[in-house]
C-alpha cells in the first residue's frame, strides 16, 4: 500500500506508453434512456485508469461497452491503433481484455482452481479429440497452464482454498478469485468493476496491493471503476469522472480532486 | 480407517489432475473394473443381462450424454428420446446397407449421425434459454418420432414400420440378434459404457468442460471472459447427442432387437433419462451411473417386493412406483440437489474420518 | 469357481424371484393395468386370469395339474415387456400372450431362441400365420390382415358385390399396429376398385378434429378404424359429432369394446366393429364363473369387467391356451408338459363348435384346426353393432371368411422375407 | 365460394375452438408462473386428478379402495350414494386446495431461491407423483364424466352457414361452451386480480417478490392461493377435456399441447395464453389440412412445437412476454 494522501507520479513514469484503447464519442441508449452521452477518453498502455462517478452515472455501462457486452449506438472504439469492428464479448476477451464484475460473477459450481483456469481458455488450443483421449497436447497443456495458474494463486495468496468450490468462500476471497481469473488470461487491459465494493478496510488494503502489484509485476493496463474516492486517488494515474452519462472531468487525480464540477456532482450543487 | 487420503502426496500437477487423485479411489475403481470385465461375464444369465445390466449400461451412456448437456453445460433437453431414435434408425440403416462392416463401427457412426442432428437442434439454444429451450427441444422429440414413423425409407418399407436388428457378430461372436449370449451383450455394452465414461471424464476435466460449466453457471459472464457460447453449446449438444445416439443404437441393436419409434423412443424416455441425472447428480459422471442403476433397479425391486413379496396387484405396484419415483425427484431436488453422487461424497467424508471422527 | 458361481447365481435368483415351483402349469400373463392403454389391458387380463382360476377351482386345473398364472405389468412398454419375459421364463412358462404388437415383435426372436411358444390371437405379427417360417408363433384364429379383408368382404356384401367407385377411409393409430392393414387394404382396393384414403392419428389420439373434418369434407362412403386406447373413444365421439352415419363406420376388433362406445353415449348407436368372438353374459360359462370364481371372491382385479368384450377376449385366449395344454398333455402322455410339448399342442390344436359348446361358450368363436404350416387359422370375423340404448353389442353377421387369394401371397412374401433375412430353414416341407 | 376455401374456413373456425381448449390448460401454467416463477409441468396431471376426483365424488367411489382392500383384505368399492354435480365440484375444489397446501408445504418451501429450471424439474416429479396418486386413489380405468354439458354438432351454426354458403359448418357445441367458459374465466381472473385484496397481493408478488415481502404480503399464503386457483383452472380444463375424452390417463397428456401455446404467448401473459392457443389451434389445423395429406398426416403433435420454436428464434420472450434485458 502506498502512502496515504500523496498521488502517484503520473505521466512522466516510464512504464506508461502510448494510448492502447480509445473511446471516441460513445453514446449508448436503452430505449428512451441515454446511459452514456457522447463520451470520449483514452487509456494508455501500462497505466491505471479510473472511472468514477455517482450511482447511475453510467460507469458500468461504459465498462460493458469496452468489453463488448453493450453495443453503443454511436461512437467508435479503437484498440491498439485500429478501429474495432462489432465484436462479440468473447472476441473482445480474446483480443486481451479481461474483467471482473461488480456483483461477483464467478462460476458457482466450480472450484477456485477451475474458475481461475477458465481465465486461460483462450490460451489453450488442444483439439476436442486430444482432450477426449487426454493425450498429447491436451495433457501437456493442462499441466503447463496449471503451473501458470499456480503462480497467480501464490501471488494472490489463495493457496489454501485452491480446491474449494467458490460458492463456499467468503466475499473478500471471492473478489480475489475473480481478480485471479482475470489475471490468468494475461490480459493487455484489465477492467475492474468496483473491485473494493463491500470490503472492510483490511480487505481493501489487500486488494489495492494486488492491483498495484499486478500493474507493476505483469505490466497490465488497468481500467477500474470505483466508488471510494480516496482509494481511486491513491491508485490511479488518470481519472475520468462521469455524471448522468456525461463526462465532467478527465485528468490526473490531483486535478480532478479540485475540479468544481466533480465536487458538485459528489457533494450536490447546493453545498457547492 | 476405511478410506484415507493422508499421506497421498502429489509431486506433479499431472498427478494431481488425474481422474482419481486419491490412491484408495483409484484402487477401488480398478477393482470394480476387474470385477465388471473379469468376473461378472461368467455370472450373468439371461435375466440379469436383459432385464438389469444391459439396460443399466445403456441408460448410463444416455445419462452421461444428457449430463454433459444439462449437468455440465446447463442446457435442459427433453429431446433425448428423439435423439436415441436417430441413433437407433441410423444404426439400422447402416446395418442393413453395409452388412459386411462391423456393427461396432455402425454404432459409433450412428452416434456421429446423432451428433450432427443434435447440433442442428442445438442451434436455437443460442437464442432460447432455460425452460423455453427445454420446451423447444420437445419440437425435436416430436418431429423426429413423426419423421421415423412416416418416412418408409427409414424402416426399409417394412409392413408395420417396426425395425428389427439383423444378426451381426464381432470376431465370430454374435452381438445382435436372438442368438446372442447374455454375456456378449453385457460385454459390448460395458465396453461402450466404460470407454465413453472415460472420455466424458477427460472432456469434463479439461478446457472444454470448463467452458461448458462456465456457460452453465453464468452464461453472460462466461462470454465476457472469453467463452464462445456458440462453440461451447454446440459442442455440448454434439457430444451429448453422440452419447445419446450410441445409447439409442445399443438399445435397438443389442438390447431390444426390435423397436417401434413412438413406443420405444417417446417423450417418456426423455423424462426417464432426465430423472436419472437428477437423482444421480447433475454434473457427475458417477452420478449418471448411479442414477441409471437406481431407476433401472427400482421398478424391478419394487415389483419383487410388492407383487411377489406382499402379493399386491401389479397395477397397485406400478402406481406406487410412479409415486415413489416422483417423490424421489422432488426429494432430491429439495434435500440434495447434487443427487446420489453427493450422498456418496458425503459418505466418503464420513468414512475418511471413521473410526476417529475427531 | 463353479461353486461360487452357483452360489452367486442362486443368491441373485433368490433376490429377484421366488424359486420355480414344481408340478404346476405356469402361464405368464403380461398385462397392463397402468398407462394410456390400461382401460383395454385391465378387462383382458381379468378375463385371462379368471378363466384359469375357474379351471383350477372347478376342475382342479388341467389334466390334474393346477395352473399358475404369473401376472407381470408391462404398461404396454417394450422394455418392461422384456423384463417380464426374462423374469418369468425361468419359472417354466409354457406360452406367452403379451397383448402388444410391439412386445410381440420383441419376443419373436427371443422366444424362438429359447424355445417357448408365443400366442398372439388377433394381434402381433400377421405373417407369423405361416408356420413354415414361424415355428414358435401362433396367431389363430384371426389376424389384422384377415380383419381388413373381412371388413371389405362385409362391405362387398352390403353393396351387392361391388365397391367400385366407393371411397373408403382408414383412420389408424400411427404406429406399427395401426399400419398393419394398410398394405392389405391397398391390394384390395386394386382388386375391387374402391378409392382408399389413409388418415393417421398420432398417439395417444385425444385430439382428432382435423381428421374428422377431413372425413366430413371428403365424405368417404365407409370409414374403417384401427385404433387402440383413447383414440377409439375420441374417434367415435367425433364421428357422432359430425353426424357421420355410424352404420358406415367399422372398427377392428380392438376398436370394438364398451370403453370405446360408452363415452359417446347415444351418439355411438349403430357403430360397428369386427368381432372374433361373442361377448355379453349370455353364455353358460358365466354361471360356472360366478359359482367357482366370483362368489368365492377369487375374481381378478375389481371383478367388474365380466362379460365385456375385452374380458371375453382375454377369456377366449385363456381358453385356447387351456385347450392346447390339454392337447399337449394328450400328445406327450404327461400332465406336466414342457414349453416344447406345449408348442406341439398348439400346432395340433383343433377347436370345434361342439367343444366350444361343451366349454360353455356355444356360438362364441369360430372352429379351427392348426397344422404345421398353418398357425393362423381360418381368419374369420363377424360384425357386431352397438346398441346404445340397451348398452350391448349385437352380432349382426355370421362368421365371414377373409379373401385368402389376396392375403395368401402377402403373408407368403412377408414371412419369406423374414426367413431370408434371418436365414430360417422352412419347415413342413 | 369454392369448396376448398369453405373447407379451409371451417378448419380455421374449428382450429380457433380447439385453440380455446388449449388455452384453458395454458391458463393454469400462466397463473402459477406469474406468481411464483414456476413452470408447473404438473398442470396437465392436475387436470386429470381434478377430473378423477370429480367423477369419484359424483359416483360415490371409495378413495384408495384398491389399497385398502389389499392392506385389510376388505372388498370396498362404492359408498353406495351419488353426489349432485355441484356438490361434487365443491368437494373437488376442496381437495384441490388441500393439494395446493401440501404442494406449498412439501415442495415449494424447500425450493425457495432455486434456479427456475430446478423448480421446473421438481414439477415434473410432482406430475409423476400425482399421476400415481390419482390412480391409486380412484383407479386407472376409464370413467365417463357427466356434468350436463352439450356435445355434438351445433344445428344453429350448421343451418345458418348452410343458408349463407350452401355448406354447413361443423362446430362442436362443447367447443362453444368451452369458449364461453374460457372467456368467463379470463374475465373473472382479471376482475379478481384487479379488484380484490388478494388479487392485488398476487399482482404485487408477480411484479417483485422482495418488494411484496417487505410490505407484509405472505409469499407462502400467496402461493397456496395461486396453486388453488390453478387447481380450479385445472378442474375446469379437466371437466371440458374429460367430457370430450372420458376421464383417464391420456387426459394428462394435454399438458403437452399447452406447452407450445405458452412458448408463443409468453409465460406471463393471460391474453398471451389465449392468443397463443388460438394461433396454435388454427395453425396446426390448417397445416394438417393443407400440408398433412402431402406428407402423410399426423403432423399435429410436432407442428405447434416447430411453430413455437421458429417463432422464439425471432422473439425469445414470446408474444406478450416481458422483454428479457440481460445484465451483468
Amino acid at each position: 500500500m502506498t502512502g496515504g494522501g500523496e498521488a502517484r507520479p503520473a505521466a512522466e513514469d516510464r512504464r506508461i506508453g502510448p494510448a492502447i484503447l480509445e473511446m471516441r464519442n460513445i453514446t449508448l441508449r436503452f430505449g428512451g434512456v441515454t446511459a452514456i452521452h457522447d463520451i470520449s477518453f483514452d487509456v494508455r498502455e501500462g497505466e491505471i485508469r479510473a472511472i468514477i462517478g455517482p450511482n447511475g452515472a453510467g460507469k458500468s455501462s461504459m465498462l460493458n461497452v469496452i468489453s463488448g457486452f453493450y453495443r453503443p449506438q454511436e461512437g467508435e472504439v479503437w484498440f491498439r491503433g485500429e478501429r474495432r469492428r462489432r465484436l462479440r464479448p468473447y472476441e473482445v476477451a480474446r483480443q486481451g481484455i479481461a474483467r471482473t464484475f461488480q456483483n461477483i460473477a464467478l462460476f458457482q459450481g466450480m472450484s477456485v482452481l477451475d474458475n481461475i483456469m477458465t481465465g486461460r481458455l483462450n490460451l489453450m488450443g488442444a483439439s476436442i479429440l486430444a482432450q477426449a483421449l487426454w493425450w498429447g497436447r491436451a495433457e501437456r497443456e493442462e499441466v503447463a497452464h496449471r503451473g501458470k495458474v499456480e503462480r497467480i494463486i501464490d501471488f494472490l495468496e489463495i493457496q489454501h482454498v485452491r480446491k474449494t468450490p467458490v460458492g463456499r468462500l467468503p466475499y473478500g476471497l471471492k473478489k480475489r478469485v475473480e481478480l485471479a481469473r482475470a489475471l490468468a488470461a494475461e490480459p493487455r487491459i484489465l477492467l475492474l468493476d468496483e473491485p473494493m465494493a463491500g470490503m472492510n478496510v483490511e480487505e481493501k488494503e489487500d486488494m489495492c496491493r494486488f492491483i498495484l502489484d499486478a500493474n507493476d509485476e505483469f505490466g497490465t493496463t488497468i481500467v477500474l471503476i470505483e466508488h471510494d474516492m480516496g482509494v481511486v486517488m491513491d491508485l490511479s494515474d488518470r481519472v475520468v469522472v462521469m455524471d448522468y452519462g456525461r463526462k465532467i472531468a478527465d485528468g490526473p487525480p490531483e486535478t480532478v480532486r479540485t475540479d468544481r464540477a466533480v465536487i458538485d456532482a459528489y457533494l450536490g450543487v447546493a453545498h457547492g | 480407517m476405511l478410506y484415507r487420503e493422508a499421506g497421498d502426496f502429489k509431486t506433479s500437477y499431472a498427478a494431481d489432475g488425474q481422474t482419481f487423485p486419491i490412491a484408495f479411489d483409484r484402487r477401488r475403481y480398478q477393482a470394480v473394473l476387474v470385477l465388471a470385465f473379469g468376473v461378472v461375464p461368467f455370472l450373468v444369465n439371461d435375466y440379469w443381462a436383459n432385464a438389469v445390466l444391459v439396460p443399466f449400461l445403456i441408460y448410463a451412456i444416455a445419462a452421461i450424454g444428457l449430463n454433459i448437456l444439462t449437468g455440465y453445460c446447463g442446457q435442459v433437453s427433453l429431446g433425448t428420446g428423439g435423439f436415441m431414435a436417430v441413433g437407433a434408425y441410423a444404426c439400422y440403416k447402416l446395418m442393413t446397407a453395409f452388412p459386411e462392416v462391423s456393427v461396432l463401427l455402425h454404432i459409433l457412426l450412428a452416434g456421429t449421425v446423432t451428433a450432427l442432428v443434435g447440433m442442428l437442434f442445438g442451434i436455437p439454444s443460442l437464442r432460447i434459454k432455460g425452460f423455453y429451450l427445454a420446451v423447444a427441444t420437445l419440437a425435436a422429440q416430436f418431429f423426429l418420432v413423426w419423421l421415423f414413423n412416416k418416412v418408409p425409407w427409414f424402416y426399409n418399407h417394412s409392413a408395420s414400420g417396426q425395425i428389427s436388428a439383423p444378426e451381426r457378430s464381432v470376431l465370430g461372436l454374435a452381438v445382435t440378434g436372438a442368438a446372442t449370449a447374455p454375456w456378449a451383450k453385457y460385454l459390448v455394452c460395458l465396453a461402450f459404457a466404460v470407454g465413453l465414461a472415460w472420455i466424458a471424464r477427460n472432456l469434463t476435466r479439461g478446457s472444454l468442460g470448463r467452458q461448458w460449466m462456465a456457460i452453465r453457471d453464468m452464461d453472460i459472464a462466461a462470454e465476457i471472459i472469453g467463452v464462445n457460447p456458440l462453440r461451447a453449446k454446440l459442442t455440448a449438444f454434439a457430444i451429448s447427442s453422440f452419447y445419446v445416439g450410441v445409447a439409442g443404437a445399443l438399445m435397438f441393436a443389442v438390447y431390444l432387437g426390435a423397436v417401434e419409434v413412438g413406443e420405444a423412443f417417446g417423450v417418456n424416455k426423455a423424462f426417464l433419462v432426465l430423472f436419472m441425472i437428477i437423482i444421480g447428480g447433475l454434473g457427475s459422471i458417477f452420478g449418471s451411473f448411479a442414477g441409471a442403476a437406481f431407476l433401472v433397479l427400482l421398478p424391478v425391486l419394487l415389483k419383487n417386493l410388492l407383487v411377489d413379496g406382499l402379493g399386491w396387484s401389479t397395477a397397485l405396484a406400478a402406481h406406487v412406483e410412479l409415486m415413489i419415483v416422483g417423490a424421489l425427484i422432488v426429494f432430491f431436488l429439495v434435500v440434495e440437489p447434487h443427487g446420489l453422487a453427493q450422498l456418496w461424497r458425503l459418505a466418503k467424508e464420513k468414512l475418511r474420518l471413521w473410526p476417529f471422527p475427531h | 469357481m463353479t461353486n461360487t458361481r452357483l452360489a452367486l447365481s442362486a443368491a441373485f435368483a433368490a433376490l429377484l424371484a421366488a424359486g420355480p415351483a414344481m408340478a404346476e402349469l405356469v402361464i405368464p400373463n403380461l398385462s397392463y393395468r397402468t398407462g394410456p392403454y390400461a382401460p383395454g389391458g385391465i378387462p383382458y387380463a381379468d378375463g385371462f386370469n379368471d378363466y384359469f382360476t375357474l379351471l383350477n377351482e372347478r376342475d382342479g386345473g388341467i389334466g390334474g395339474e393346477r395352473v399358475r398364472t404369473i401376472e407381470c405389468e408391462t404398461a404396454y412398454n417394450t422394455e418392461k415387456g422384456v423384463e417380464c419375459y426374462e423374469a418369468t421364463k425361468g419359472e417354466g412358462s409354457l406360452v406367452y400372450n403379451p397383448l402388444s404388437t410391439g412386445i410381440t415383435y420383441q419376443l419373436i426372436p427371443r422366444a424362438t431362441a429359447d424355445g417357448i411358444p408365443l400366442y398372439t390371437p388377433g394381434y402381433g405379427r400377421t405373417s407369423a400365420a405361416n408356420g413354415k417360417v414361424f415355428e414358435w408363433v401362433f396367431n389363430y384364429p384371426a389376424n389384422y390382415w384377415d380383419a381388413a379383408s373381412v371388413a371389405i368382404r362385409y362391405l362387398l356384401d352390403e353393396n351387392g358385390g361391388s365397391l367400385a367407385g366407393k371411397r373408403i377411409a382408414l383412420v389408424y393409430h400411427n404406429s406399427a399396429y395401426g399400419k398393419e392393414p394398410i398394405r392389405t387394404l391397398q391390394e384390395l382396393a386394386t382388386k375391387h376398385g374402391y378409392e382408399f384414403v389413409e388418415i393417421a392419428v398420432d398417439h395417444p389420439g385425444q385430439e382428432q378434429k382435423s381428421q374428422w373434418l377431413q372425413i366430413r369434407q371428403q365424405r368417404p362412403d365407409y370409414v374403417l378404424m384401427w385404433g387402440w386406447g383413447v383414440m377409439n373413444a375420441v374417434a367415435i365421439q367425433e364421428a357422432a359429432n359430425i353426424r357421420y352415419p355410424m352404420e358406415n363406420f367399422i372398427g377392428v376388433w380392438w376398436s370394438g369394446s364398451e370403453n370405446d362406445v360408452l363415452p359417446a353415449g347415444d351418439g355411438a348407436n349403430g357403430y360397428k366393429s369386427l368381432a372374433m368372438h361373442g361377448s355379453g353374459m349370455d353364455y353358460p360359462v358365466y354361471a360356472a364363473l360366478k359359482q367357482h370364481v366370483y362368489d368365492k371372491g377369487l375374481a381378478s382385479g375389481d371383478g367388474d369387467q365380466i362379460g365385456s368384450v375385452l374380458y371375453s377376449r382375454g377369456m377366449y385366449a385363456a381358453l385356447v391356451i387351456a385347450e392346447a395344454i390339454r392337447k399337449a398333455q394328450a400328445i406327450a402322455g404327461t400332465a406336466q408338459i414342457t414349453p416344447a410339448q406345449m408348442r406341439d399342442g398348439l400346432e395340433q390344436l383343433e377347436i370345434t363348435e361342439a367343444r366350444m359348446a361343451e366349454l360353455g361358450l356355444p356360438d362364441f368363436g369360430q372352429s379351427f384346426a392348426a397344422s404345421c404350416a398353418d398357425h393362423g387359422g381360418p381368419g374369420m370375423g363377424r360384425i357386431q353393432q352397438w346398441d346404445a340404448a340397451a348398452r350391448r353389442w349385437n352380432l349382426i353377421t355370421p362368421f365371414i371368411a377373409p379373401d385368402m387369394d389376396v392375403l395368401g401371397p402377402l403373408i407368403e412374401a412377408d414371412s419369406m422375407a423374414f426367413a431370408t433375412e434371418n436365414k430360417i430353414a422352412l419347415r413342413c416341407q | 365460394m369454392p369448396d376448398q376455401i369453405l373447407f379451409a374456413l371451417e378448419v380455421t373456425l374449428n382450429g380457433l375452438m380447439a385453440g380455446v381448449l388449449y388455452s384453458l390448460v395454458a391458463l393454469g401454467f400462466v397463473l402459477i408462473f406469474k406468481a411464483s416463477g414456476i413452470f408447473n409441468f404438473a398442470q396437465g396431471v392436475m387436470a386429470l386428478f381434478a377430473a378423477l376426483t370429480l367423477v369419484g365424488f359424483q359416483t360415490g367411489q371409495v378413495p384408495f379402495a384398491h389399497l385398502v382392500n389389499v392392506l385389510f383384505g376388505t372388498h370396498v368399492e362404492h359408498f353406495g350414494w351419488t353426489m349432485p354435480t355441484l356438490a361434487a365440484i365443491a368437494a373437488t375444489m376442496a381437495v384441490m386446495v388441500v393439494m395446493a397446501l401440501l404442494v406449498e408445504r412439501l415442495v415449494l418451501k424447500g425450493l425457495i431461491n432455486q434456479a427456475p429450471i430446478i423448480l421446473f424439474m421438481a414439477t415434473i416429479g410432482l406430475a409423476y407423483f400425482l399421476e400415481g396418486f390419482g390412480d391409486i386413489m380412484w383407479g386407472a380405468d376409464i370413467k365417463r364424466l357427466e356434468v350436463g354439458l352439450p356435445q355434438g354438432l351445433s344445428e344453429t351454426i350448421d343451418a345458418a352457414t348452410f343458408a349463407w354458403f350452401g355448406y354447413g359448418f361443423f362446430i362442436d357445441r362443447l367447443d362453444i361452451v368451452a369458449a364461453l367458459v374460457a372467456a368467463a374465466l379470463v374475465v373473472s381472473l382479471t376482475l379478481f386480480s384487479q379488484y380484490t385484496r388478494h388479487g392485488r397481493a398476487l399482482r404485487a408478488v408477480a411484479d417483485d417478490h422482495q418488494a411484496a415481502l417487505s410490505v407484509g404480503i405472505s409469499l407462502r399464503a400467496i402461493w397456496v392461493l395461486v396453486w388453488s386457483i390453478a387447481g380450479f383452472v385445472a378442474l375446469v380444463a379437466g371437466v371440458m377435456w374429460g367430457t370430450k375424452l372420458g376421464v383417464q390417463f391420456s387426459l394428462s397428456l394435454i399438458a403437452l399441447k399447452a406447452l407450445p401455446v405458452l412458448m408463443l404467448g409468453g409465460f406471463t401473459s393471460i391474453p398471451g395464453a389465449i392468443i397463443g392457443g388460438l394461433i396454435v389451434g388454427v395453425g396446426e389445423k390448417l397445416f394438417e389440412f393443407a400440408v398433412g395429406p402431402l406428407v402423410g398426416g399426423a403432423t399435429e403433435n410436432w407442428f405447434a412445437y416447430m411453430l413455437a420454436l421458429v417463432f422464439l428464434l425471432f422473439r425469445p420472450q414470446g408474444l406478450f412476454g416481458e422483454r428479457i434485458i440481460e445484465r451483468v
